[in-house]
């Protein structure tokens, strides 16, 4: 990777440079103070870099190659999952007749964008073994919003006033931190030596104030709860609803579904079971699937299908508005972009290879956990809870400090000079120097047996002299970061 | 790999699952296709869309038909900028960290605000965000005030988000084209968080900031912009007119139009909501070696750090179409913004005037404009757009369903794409249309 | 930098110039244009072309509507291969070597042939520079014998270098679809120094090359085929016939149609022509560490170092298009690429009896197929197409403008993209059109 | 860059691996040999990798990353004009309309094309101030090729016998290659202390045997030869033509044209004047542009405009016949993605622009030059003739060699690790260790400093000690390879 010093596009931009022409003004060229009022207009000029197309390309092009990616090499990072992105997605995402259409088209005019978005709902209503799907959430934290928000709506419709949200203590921090806006309460509820929601806890904890339990399963750990079925009954049998946080989605496709399991509300996130790219931090998508009950408040627009009364195929339409909807999250109808994509991928694999993909994802998992847990990593890095896993492991590094005096951390960042990325660290935060790895069904066998061949060498090397991890990485385009300082004396824009 | 695991086959590994909850038949959705009939199928969708290459596109309502020149797709689709995760390890993120820091600064600079953060989902939810800010900045105000002039997608999704938040919104109305000074005075009070308006609003005026912004800080509440970043070449900037929050949505910077998403959107304050921010914020830094680098900064705002405690619940947001808008700005330069901006208002008065001239058009107010602009229509909206699309022209957004005291009202947007050959095609087909939707009216109403 | 240089402005840098060799004017050339503008008007002139997308698609004749996969659009743009130069400076271009190195085991293991260059320009210019080697290789012979069923591209280049290699060019004629092997026999004598054929030949037959290639060794002549590299997943690799030297259009790999170019060619020989080869030559080698390379290899055979003594004069060949093929081929993979040829095989068989069976269509020869057929049209061939161009399909190559004997000849291509539903509907249209025009003449002859 | 030991595909295969899915047969499944004789059939698959899209992905982006390119620094390799490629131009070479067009497309329908071509034609004309162009020839190696057959053509024709063909010795190799292919001998003409062409030695030289001097001008040392008329009086008195080598059309754009030089045929090659990617050998074009006399000969297809007779504009077919023409030079129509491209550009650019570009250009050489001769360069690498230059020059490495102890390749080695592309070296052939350099109109003032400052440390390194340039390269992917022994005992295909 380029381990020049950084430079930003700021600093070269030299005055009098540019790159676009901008089109000649081909009316009446009138002095812009007469077009609108001088004070309310602009003095003084944006400091936009100036610079040529061949600057900014090349230095866009060298940026990018200080980026690690997942063309570069394994990308485990649990809770991500980092699946290979197939490029057909980009070129259909890019035909013009998605990707230049205008959200405001009349939707007579755009029923090729309905019958995808369509036909996606009914994909993930399949999936999720859920009747109703609004695509219209922008990522999984905004899906979670979009749940609770329905759920608030659905107790307010029965004259019900709640107040709490049960989350596990595994849960993922967009849970917690979207129960409080959506002005509820946070109630954790503790996990059992299995890895999986302590029954007692939960019974103790719901009753009637209880407006939701969010879970993920697999949870965190990679664990599937197998108390699933019963948990449900106690949530619903004091009123709540259950949000299924489908972030780990690509664990069960086609094997389990949450409307099954009993959830009333769930959202995916089509940039990780369903391959968007995730862009370095999105965009990605969060559709929500709900049952019956929790169906009349979901958000507008909706796409509606109509049969054709002379046979000539269904069209399709926006539904603007019905009366107990909770109403619109977002502008438009949603990141269309994405499920262009997602639907590609959808349709690539088909049933069977959804299946499959959880299948293999499964698999790699588990595959690369009995590697690992093979070689130093058995001792120093042991799995935190049970035996196998779904389609991701944590595990925890509380005997590599103790005994080796190196945090996850400093194998984490020995990885990056293996040209690994590292697994997600210190999360879920009830295991100790926690390590979630998630392969992806996307991954070969050599590449896992590379990981944990890399990890063992690792652990090899902290045995030997743990300043070598300490103190890694070397061979990075920066080192390790004063992150400190960076929060405590923010510097988050150029001075210009 | 089995023997390895120590399982006799893959599917055993699903025995985690109990049996009442293992889906016991095969999914029901279609088999899996080659790459090229999944391109084909695709492709047959997507002709049947009109899209804004088959039609003159004259829509706008938030989102526009600029033309994004060819290195931001050369660039966006780079494996290393496409394809990894929000930057977790920044020693090997470097790329995407820098290119949010000069998203933070373009957007800094745009707004005259000194905080940006890297992104927010789009428009809309960026302005019911700003609410939780300001609802967090003002403890204890439950009020907050919003323009009809904000975009009615701006206002639905705070509406939504406000349940959550226990906030009550009030609506103030509009006067010749922009934000009621009369009524935005009686709305404030002492409960007031917050005041919002949008700047072109939505009906393209050009609002006086300064003036509301002030009228809001009389009150002690916060004001909020949300605001066209195309335009702010040529109008004055937020930061500059006491603003305190500005917001937007992104898609003119770069963005595709993908049928509404994603965009992005973008957040901007004063100094001291900094550690109110919601979303990712890179910060510059140095190495253990003393090397300049970025990182994530002011993590402990965030949902992963602060969980129930955090200022927003956002994790994954924009940040690739987010540096799509870096690319556009600085292809555009400081000059660029300026000249574009030139060519947009010269040209929406141009195709005001001309459509103004219309029998059977009129404008709908004559506030100041720079992009976008509304008329009204003396014929059935919808059926002069028909005739328009016939022509192959998609004339503009129709008001009706957003303002019902509009009825026959019309959007209508103007980019450096619209030339004047454009406009006069729109304005010869809205004539034929209007008078032609008149006369079947006409006759309609005749024969009734 | 003028004051560095001491130059008082960059025009007296053109002093140089003696003034009477200067332009003392503009150049006559329209204004540059924005880049909005210039896309706007090249998108206009590509609307004027019905291309693939906007027909059904049965046109070949050397160049084959495959379906590309995405990915290699994706990696041909990335900067790192579409902007280097050739790689002079084999420490920074491992990358492209690598290329090189895996594009020429592709071609090798499709032809059997140990020996691949890096690429050639397209195919007819590979035959006319495969002339080049054997008349190197048999010297003192000057007569390149060459079957009418090669590509009239191939032929008419070959004819017109031929020109500069003072060779003489006798052409042998086809029976039943194929190479006459009497024609053959009598062509070759003493001074033939190679005979030149084509599989399959261009009117799709598939030849045998086997004794097509034993009896111009019989001869002491070299045997060359141009192959079509998509077939040879079914079909007989020319080294496994005892072909010498096997050339070829790569446009079926991985290129673009682009209106007939920049695809590339390709150059395969067995061992003992190695050094007679033109072009670049990847080859393995190790660095000082004794780290594994690549480098430009045999250099000494090109025009940068041997000059007039060179093997060729290529220079800038196909490097990026070349790589389009390989990736197409690691795409496709062992399976796939058989497949595709047994699908091909299959529709083509498939199509030709659909055609035949149409009055007024009949088979202009029964050899057997691969991917391509010619049948006899019982009506002028250009009122026929004009009219399958009205439904949206582009029926076929006609033949009469290079074959004067097969004058209502039109060739009809199959590949993974003509479904069987398209090929019905070829069908359809075509029994309409060849109706339709007969009868149109039937007229015109009624009434002259 | 890269620096993992290389691994090829073929490495990478795994049994019963895939990419691609092959759409289903949906004609009647009939056994292959009762369509194609069995012995006509392969038997044994070719052995083609069998690997996945994700590792087809990661291997190609994984060896990218071990290429210096355009877009990663500055590439000054002199002949070859590094100019920037816009990547408009990518953008509209990839329109449908473009790239999905048939070759064999009736002209009716593809009017659009044939338009582009003409107007490519006329501005390629004008340009090079010569009537007539043919856009056939794939590179410019074949232009050269189509000028010495059309030279041929136009002998004969005029019932001559013609042997000999004239190149300065500061010829590009293709030149004298191309006179052998094209049947003639090559006859060496000196060059004078001025880096021009020895007069006396041409007068000299030319007879009748003479068919064609073959001269690029500015030369390749990057000097404008001010006889040009002169030796275009003396070559043509004897009745041979003139050939003007285009690589060097950087230089002149809007300034000179050989047709005013006394030219009668040009090649240019659009991959360097006219910004078509270099693609790392290829693709390009070498269009020709001729002479009244010449044209008779040009290649077929010619495109021709017939004006309407009703008013309703031009329209345009191929021609494929012409009585004196050398005949087709290749297949279809030539390298018209290519022509996409520059024509792109030099509709962007303008007749004003280009020109500027070339100003540009011949700037940046000079003031290149100028900062490396206050520098060390200008002791120990001197300019090899002249004192100012087009559009670039040719330093002598001899100094450095005697002086310092370290050779023209070590330098350029060494600059490898200072992050540039070095120049071209050892060219032209009777300069002694020749650096030539061009910098190209895109390169900013600041790069050019950037450039000149490595130069210039990189010699105070040889002051210091030699061996740390005869060493160079330490930073890329490999270091220096044994070229010798990869053509002594080639290994040019991976073993299976
Ligand atoms: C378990 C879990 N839940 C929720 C989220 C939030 O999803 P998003 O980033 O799409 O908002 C994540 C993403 O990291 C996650 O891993
Ligand atoms: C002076 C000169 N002539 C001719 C050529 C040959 O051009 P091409 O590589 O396009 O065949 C080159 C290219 O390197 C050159 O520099």
């Amino acid at each position: 990777m380029q381990r020049d010093a950084a430079r930003t596009i700021f600093e070269r931009s030299v005055e009098g440079r540019r790159a676009a022409v901008v089109p000649e003004c081909d009316v009446p060229d009138t002095q812009l103070s007469k077009l609108i009022p001088q004070n309310l207009l602009r003095q003084k000029p944006a400091e936009l870099p100036e610079v040529s197309e061949p600057e900014i390309v090349r230095h866009y092009n060298r940026i990018s190659r200080r980026n690690f990616d997942l063309d570069t090499g394994p990308y485990p990072l649990g809770s991500c999952t980092m699946k290979h992105n197939p490029r057909l997605n980009e070129k259909v995402a890019a035909l013009p007749g998605h990707a230049r259409l205008h959200p405001a088209q009349d939707p007579k005019r755009a029923q090729g964008a309905l019958e995808l978005m369509w036909n996606l709902e009914r994909s993930l209503s399949e999936l999720t073994g859920l009747p109703h799907v609004s695509l219209q959430p922008s990522a999984g934290s905004h899906g979670e919003l979009a749940g609770l928000l329905l759920t608030r709506a659905y107790h307010e419709d029965r004259g019900q006033e709640r107040s709490r949200v049960l989350t596990p203590d595994t849960a993922h921090g967009t849970n917690p931190a979207t129960v409080t806006m959506a002005g509820y309460e946070v109630v954790k509820v503790a996990t059992n030596p299995d890895g999986g929601v302590d029954i007692d806890d939960l019974r103790a904890k719901a009753d009637e104030s209880v407006a939701c339990l969010m879970l993920t399963n697999p949870n965190t750990l990679g664990i599937f709860d197998r108390n699933i079925r019963e948990m449900a009954k106690i949530v619903h049998d004091v009123g709540g609803t259950l949000y299924y946080d489908g972030a780990n989605m690509n664990a069960v496709m086609g094997w389990s579904r949450p409307g099954d399991m009993g959830f009333d509300i769930v959202h995916l996130n089509l940039h990780k079971s369903f391959s968007q790219p995730h862009g370095g931090g999105g965009p990605g998508a969060g559709p929500i699937a709900v049952s019956d009950r929790i169906a009349p408040f979901l958000p507008v627009p909706r796409i509606v299908r109509h049969e054709s009364e002379n046979g000539a195929g269904p069209s399709f339409d926006l539904e603007h508005s019905a009366e107990k909807s909770i109403g619109r999250m977002r502008g438009f109808q949603g990141n269309f972009g994405v499920f262009v994509r997602s639907y590609a991928y959808i349709r690539s694999l088909g049933g069977d290879g959804l299946k499959e993909a959880s299948e293999t994802a499964v698999l790699n998992a588990n595959y690369l956990l009995a590697k690992l847990a093979k070689g130093r990593a058995g001792k120093h890095l042991p799995l935190a809870f049970g035996e196998r896993c779904m389609h991701e492991f944590v595990l925890t590094g509380d005997p590599a400090r103790r005994e080796l005096k190196v945090k996850t951390l400093d194998i984490a960042k020995r990885l990056l000079d293996y040209g690994f990325h590292p697994p997600t660290i210190y999360f879920p935060l009830l295991v100790d120097e926690a390590l979630m790895f998630e392969p992806t069904e996307t991954e070969t066998r050599e590449s896992l047996d590379e990981l944990a061949d890399a990890i063992d060498s690792i652990l090899a090397e902290a045995e030997e002299d743990p300043a070598i991890l300490t103190e890694a990485p070397y061979t990075t385009p920066v080192r390790r970061l004063d992150e400190a300082t960076a929060s405590r004396n923010p510097v988050v824009r150029q001075p210009l | 790999m089995l023997a390895e695991i120590g399982a006799e086959s893959a599917e055993e590994l699903f025995d985690q699952i109990p049996a009442e909850v293992r889906l016991d038949r095969d999914l029901e959705l279609p088999d899996g296709m080659s790459e090229q009939d999944v391109f084909e199928h695709l492709r047959s969708l997507a002709a049947r869309n009109a899209d804004a290459d088959s039609e003159v596109c004259f829509l706008g309502a938030g989102m526009y038909d600029h033309y994004v020149p060819a290195l931001v797709d050369a660039i966006l689709s780079r494996s290393e900028f496409l394809t990894p995760y929000t930057p977790y390890q920044p020693e090997v993120s470097q790329g995407g960290l820098q290119a949010m820091f000069e998203f933070q600064t373009c957007m800094s600079e745009l707004t005259a605000l000194p905080v940006s953060n890297a992104s927010m989902y789009e428009g809309p939810s960026s302005v019911a965000s700003a609410a939780y800010l300001a609802l967090g900045a003002k403890k204890g105000r439950r009020k907050l005030v919003v323009s009809r002039g904000l975009h009615p997608h701006s206002r639905e999704t705070l509406g939504t988000y406000a349940s959550g938040y226990d906030a009550e919104v009030v609506e103030i109305g509009l006067e010749g084209g922009l934000t009621s000074a009369d009524e935005l005075a009686a709305a404030l009070d002492g409960d007031t968080a917050a005041v919002f308006v949008q700047n072109p609003n939505f009906l393209g005026g050009v609002e006086d900031l300064a003036a509301l912004a002030s009228a809001a800080h009389e009150a002690g509440a916060m004001a909020i912009a949300s605001v066209d970043p195309m335009t702010l070449g040529v109008l004055k900037p937020p930061g500059e007119c006491g603003i305190d929050v500005a917001v937007g949505e992104g898609q003119p910077l770069g963005g595709r139009l993908d049928y509404g998403g994603p965009s992005f959107g973008f957040f901007c304050a004063t100094e001291e909501h900094i550690r109110r921010m919601p979303g990712r914020i890179a910060g510059e830094t140095t190495d253990v070696d003393g090397r300049r680098g970025f990182v994530l900064a002011l993590q402990t705002r965030e949902q992963h750090i602060r969980r129930e405690k955090a200022t927003h619940n956002i994790c994954t947001s924009q940040a690739l179409i987010a540096l799509g808008g870096v690319l556009h700005l600085v292809w555009l330069g400081k000059r660029g913004l300026v000249e574009l901006g030139e060519l947009m208002v010269r040209r929406a008065a141009y195709a005001r005037e001309a459509l103004a001239a219309i029998d059977g058009v009129e404008l709908l107010h004559e506030a100041p404009i720079a992009r976008e602009f509304a008329v009204r229509l003396d014929a059935p909206v919808q059926e002069v757009l028909d005739r328009c699309a016939d022509d192959g022209i998609a004339a503009g957004y129709p008001l009706g369903r957003d303002y019902a005291e509009y009825e026959n009202g019309l959007l209508v947007a103007i980019t450096e794409r619209r030339t004047r050959a454009d406009i006069d095609r729109l304005a010869r087909s809205l004539e034929a249309a209007v008078a032609g939707a008149g006369k079947s009216r006409d006759t309609a109403e005749a024969r009734s």
